[in-house]
């Protein structure tokens, strides 16, 4: 047991923090929000500059050599400025599954590019009514050739219109297969959506698309638990994010109520406002905790997805919970656009609904434990 | 004890249902959807003439200022059923400030007045907050000095929602700045025009998409007669209402017709495995949740309804009022905590597609719980902060001792 | 829409609190369960006495004519007061449906009887695994000449060692039969259990028990729906008790934190402890209300499912909710034993666990929900 | 940051796990479940004797006073399965007032109580509440005069827990009656002998079955030297081990065992139609419920464990301390508000079954969940009142400004 962070970590919490404070301003992020895109292209060069787009990559792609707990740290930190970059759909759902699983051709033509800032690639994770991307049932491949041809859709594919490549599952005669997608391939089609978080997405339609055989990672044996293991580690990172997320909105509404004066007191002094608040301290260190050893399993290749279950129950609860106590002790400045708050909230809602709810999680887990799997150790 | 409709109750709610059924056109469902909450569009207005034509604004009224005179609990199947149709209807106009205003308001303003708000064609938007004054009320600080036979108004307003359609701002000024009496006398209210000189209005742009503003009042001149009620006693209009207000922010139509329009959903929809997604037991278990919630909503409002037209013989008259007020916060903090939970079980069922916006491809039950989860914190702190309920509710309802304040 | 009690109804309330605080007191209730057993034979004599045994029964069995709603009135002042006598057994889940469906000689032969306190009935609704009265599991009964042999076992059943009939549910070849059992019959046999809330139970053992024609009620074709009927007033009229016994916890805790000094102040003032009481009455209030249109729609004989669903749920968390706020806002008081909020607490618990708890009713309720039999109206 | 054992103490816990099956052989279980929570039977002596010998008590005592000086995570592997396997542990003797006792008691009371508390034949019990002064511990008014060479003690405590087994009173009286200085200034600890004239325990039955007790101290006179630590300085030992204290309450070693007892019973019980108790999905749900927030506490209380050996370099002292103490605060908070709904969701499992005592026919899981419901409660206003712990975490984990008190 040890829930120290080495000075390496700390190096790489220390770095995000000073770039994202620096960069991912609220007047930087209202800003872009006006002109119609949450995505600040000039911030994701600045990670790249720095290194930190690579902090989970291998050396020889360019990347810092470390693991998924330094990765996490970064995207914490995202979610505790809501910094507008697609760190998760890029630097976990996509590039750690190819990282792993990928043809080295695979690692050499994509990975260096991300690392540098010049390619970002995302992952298609989620079909209408099925949030399961281990069981595609909309989407098939059929072999052709020495590739695939692709049909059938996605829902909710976060930066689909800026991405090299799409991976994303889809049933072969074989099982589930793993792709990378083109977007700029004949066939695709990309609809933009309008979504809580203001992230950019886009439901993708796939009307025979080629895909060649460089860009298959698996065509049906191992495909459904590749998908597994990169939506726990996705899951995990919402995670994370939420730590992030949480602890910043509880943190702004503890120095908003000390300073807030109504009958003449701060606030906070009222009891039901600090017990309040207090609720969100126990709740944020709930979601922390589970969320921390989530990483650390996973960091270590640990069959984890129990605890992975329980980090996604607690992140669920935690953000919906928090979010509202923030909400209401902020009073009308916690809903005005002109205080940050708002999008601490929006992106509670967001990592909440990802992958499974916490009512459909707890269902989940449940099976497991009838199953015999889940026992407390 | 009968605590079931009576067969005139359901008639005249199963003629409400079909009446809005009829009025709510896809095209005004459109128009309303744009505006949450808000309402003022041209097919808005249409309507509001429609429904003053048809004799349904101010129907709890009584007959002799121009409303339907009915009885509170038809006036609670009337709300319920607009509410569930989820046309905007101006409540606070018609139900809240039109009948103080006729009865408390100068001769002259009342005959302008009251005639347009039956009509459906006018809205009055209320300034009670102020950047500093927010569940403390009282302590507001614009003012209004006579000056010869006109009022000048000072002094800032905030989440003065709807004044962007309104005509008239209700609002509270203060009239009496002796530091010496106690904050919540020495307060008047006033009826100020949209289009005086000084008056000023910008939009605050909410997470809920709901838009609200800040209005300014930079020596605002208003004729002595739009002080409404008595000099500095204006504190007594701004709570009379309170309790009615309360109740009307915990309607259950709303809700209900989510909840039946997210069963639809659940039962219409397929999951992988070519189950129905409401096969699945959690999302049954979701919904029996949300259901259960909702049927005290229905009982709080409809007995609290009951009981303003069924005073219990020879109770106290403090006790009484007491009670009320302790079942109006116990409603306000039960329905307002409850919706937030509500939206939360209901938006689990559809999952990651309840995060589309109305506006978009994929969006499901028209973006209803997207919207929701960015609106549903308004009335846990507006309406009078949960907080300053539960202190009414120990004190009223228990009559446990309160600390000072 | 009608609210209120007439004079009628206010007459059997103020009946029922007159007798009830004058002798369920601490004291006496306190000395029965030194002595050994949780039952004031005294007191319900005295009950028969006042008439109120019979306020359910029709005139011509020595009742009041009256109904379900103002048997429940009584019932919440049992609650109120945790007087120790078996109305729910008796008036209610034997009475009520031996009134109902049970023959003329049935009715003669035990009704009034209840009615001048001079015998008991009870009814059997519980097996092992099994809290559904109307499918018994481990009760059979086979036609044998005029009567039924029945075999098989209940749990948990009230007062089982004083009454002279036992209604109970039992599988036979054409259905669910219902049958009034005489706990002396040959091949009976009554084991005394030790409970929470110190109900005098038993579980019975049936061994070859012969049951009269006479003491049949159905053999089979109404049986689950007699049952069913009965259940569902049962679960109503606990739910009443509830009412009583919770909001009682709720005013002790009310009056004892408004005495109690620490800090040099009353607890009541601190508004932590002011919110959690205030916590209390909403959950009453929403109790009572749900149980009152349970009780209501009974009474006029409707469907009500779904209605009497809904506030065996609410009964469930208020009673649990309500309990352990008030022990929580007593301190070391509230579980001492020479203070009276002990048996209010174990009295929540029984009535929240009695055929069925708030979780297993909400899986019920989503079940109707999804069958399409329970849209909000 | 790797959160899993380390195979030393995984094989620790395996040790341990297996140690405890041993000793809790099924007449000490029937003797301990008679008696819930106090131990003091023929068997559990002998247990604790063997425990003593085997090295098992103190095993976080230094290793110069005599104990096995087991790191932080080693004592809480050792303080979970023991908690787990149910054998009442006297922590409170071993853990909390034994450590302060070697260090601060008069040489001559060390020598004499050390070696009997090592050998598992000593229990303290503790006396701090009185009638008037519960969570308001400070107001406390038993007083201690010195009168020549002899501390004279009078008043009363209640709540004085194992009282009826120990042979010492560790307890808090005022030295100082100056009413002008803060009253938790004047506060000393004396060690009171069981036997001494003028002492009397008569039991307090509570809801739980479990005895506590009040005690009487008229005139009790105990030698100078039974003054542990310094005069009117007791305060500091009262809360000095408080953390580690509320940290104790919440293990998860029980409720985890107890969790797994549940699955258990419920994949071996049928229902009516032939389906496992554990097929319905409410169940799952509920199992599900307790599972997710078992593995918080587990987190918790190893989290806190590892940071007593394991300060963070170069942090600020009060930085450190105050967030210390929240996070003790909060993990007393969340456990004993868990506890009672973690019972309840696994009775529910059960269901009516869930009534029935342990002593009586019918009863599962040994009556656990019975005894549970009765018990739970003690401990979100005991050992610190939950109300006081919230006002802790909100300011020192969020610095937020307390209301005057």
């Amino acid at each position: 047991m040890d829930f120290s962070f080495s000075d390496e970590q700390r190096d790489v919490q220390n770095l995000a923090q000073a770039i994202l404070n620096d960069k991912a301003t609220p007047e930087r992020q209202d800003a872009l929000e006006k002109q119609g895109e949450r995505y600040d292209a000039q911030l994701w060069a600045q990670l790249a500059e720095s290194g930190l787009l690579g902090v989970a990559l291998e050396a020889k792609y360019g990347g810092m050599n470390f693991g998924f707990t330094e990765l996490c740290l970064l995207i914490e930190e995202v979610g505790r400025t809501t910094a507008p970059v697609p760190v998760v759909p890029v630097l976990v759902s996509s590039v750690l599954p190819i990282q792993r699983f990928g043809t080295d051709e695979q690692k050499q033509r994509l990975l260096p590019g991300v690392a540098s800032g010049e390619l970002l690639l995302t992952a298609a994770l989620m079909e209408s009514c099925n949030e399961n991307p281990a069981t595609p049932a909309l989407t098939n491949a059929r072999a052709q050739g020495q590739g695939y041809v692709l049909n059938g859709s996605k829902l909710c594919v976060p930066f689909a219109d800026k991405a090299q490549r799409i991976l994303l599952s889809a049933q072969t005669d074989t099982g589930v297969g793993v792709f990378l997608l083109d977007p700029q391939a004949s066939g695709v089609s990309l609809a933009p959506l309008k979504v809580t978080s203001q992230e950019p997405q886009f439901e993708l339609l796939l009307n025979n698309v080629m895909v060649e055989a460089k860009d298959v990672i698996d065509t049906g044996a191992k495909g459904a638990s590749i998908m597994q293991w990169l939506a726990e580690r996705t899951s995990t990172a919402y995670c994370a994010m939420q730590t992030g997320v949480s602890d910043k909105s509880m943190r702004m509404t503890a120095s908003y109520t000390g300073e807030r004066q109504q009958f003449d007191v701060p606030i906070a002094t009222f009891q039901a406002v600090g017990h309040r608040a207090a609720d969100c301290y126990i709740d944020v260190e709930c979601q922390r905790l589970v969320t921390q050893q989530a990483i650390s399993l996973l960091d270590n290749e640990r069959e984890a997805t129990t605890e992975v279950e329980i980090a996604k129950i607690w992140t669920g609860d935690c953000g919906h919970r928090v979010s509202f106590a923030a909400q209401h002790l902020h009073g009308g400045v916690g809903i005005d656009k002109d205080y940050p708050l708002w999008r601490y909230c929006v992106w509670s809602r967001h990592i909440e609904m990802i992958l499974g709810s916490s009512a459909s999680t707890l269902a989940l887990l449940g099976g497991r434990i009838a199953a015999g799997r889940a026992f407390a150790n | 004890m009968k605590i079931e409709f009576t067969p005139e109750q359901a008639a005249l709610r199963t003629e409400l249902r079909a009446y809005f059924e009829q009025l709510m056109t896809p095209e005004l469902q459109d128009e309303v959807d744009a505006t949450p909450g808000e309402g003022g569009g041209p097919l808005f207005w249409q309507a509001m003439k429609k429904l003053g034509q048809d004799g349904w604004i101010g129907v709890g009224w009584p007959k002799e200022l121009g409303g339907r005179g009915m009885s509170d609990i038809e006036q609670m199947i009337f709300v319920d059923e607009v509410m569930r149709a989820g046309f905007p209807f101006p409540f606070l106009t018609t139900e809240a400030v039109g009948p103080v205003l006729a009865q408390h308001a100068s001769e002259r303003m009342k005959s302008e007045l009251v005639p347009k708000i039956l009509s459906g064609k006018l809205i009055i938007a209320i300034g009670y907050s102020e950047p500093a004054a927010g569940t403390d009320l009282a302590s507001l600080t614009t003012t209004a000095t006579l000056e010869g036979d006109e009022w000048v108004i000072k002094g800032q307003k905030i989440f003065t929602s709807l004044a962007q359609h309104a005509d008239y701002i209700w609002l509270a000024a203060r009239t009496n700045p002796d530091p010496d009496i106690k904050k919540h006398k020495g307060i008047s209210i006033f009826l100020v025009p949209t289009n005086a000189e000084g008056y000023d209005c910008t939009p605050i742009h909410t997470l809920g998409d709901v838009t609200t503003n800040a209005t300014y009042y930079d020596s605002v001149r208003v004729p002595a007669d739009h002080l409404v009620g008595e000099l500095d006693k204006g504190w007594r209009l701004v709570t009379g209402q309170l309790n009615r207000e309360r109740m009307s922010l915990v309607n259950c139509g709303p809700v209900s017709q989510l909840l039946n329009n997210t069963i639809q959903w659940a039962m219409d929809n397929k999951l992988p495995n070519g189950d129905r997604v409401i096969d699945q037991p959690w999302v049954q278990i979701n919904l029996a949740k949300v259901r259960s919630g909702i049927e005290v909503l229905k009982l709080m409002t409809y007995k609290s309804a009951w009981k303003a037209s069924n005073p219990v013989e020879g109770e106290d008259p403090m006790t009484a009022a007491a009670s009320e007020m302790a079942d109006a916060s116990a409603a306000k903090t039960y329905g307002t905590e409850f919706f937030v939970e509500a939206y939360r079980l209901l938006a689990e069922i559809l999952g990651q597609a309840s995060t589309l916006h109305l506006d978009s491809k994929g969006s499901e039950l028209r973006g209803r719980l997207e919207m929701l989860y960015r609106t549903a914190s308004i009335i846990t702190f507006g309406g009078g902060a949960n907080e300053i309920q539960r202190d009414i509710i120990a004190a009223a309802g228990l009559w446990m001792p309160r600390a000072q304040r």
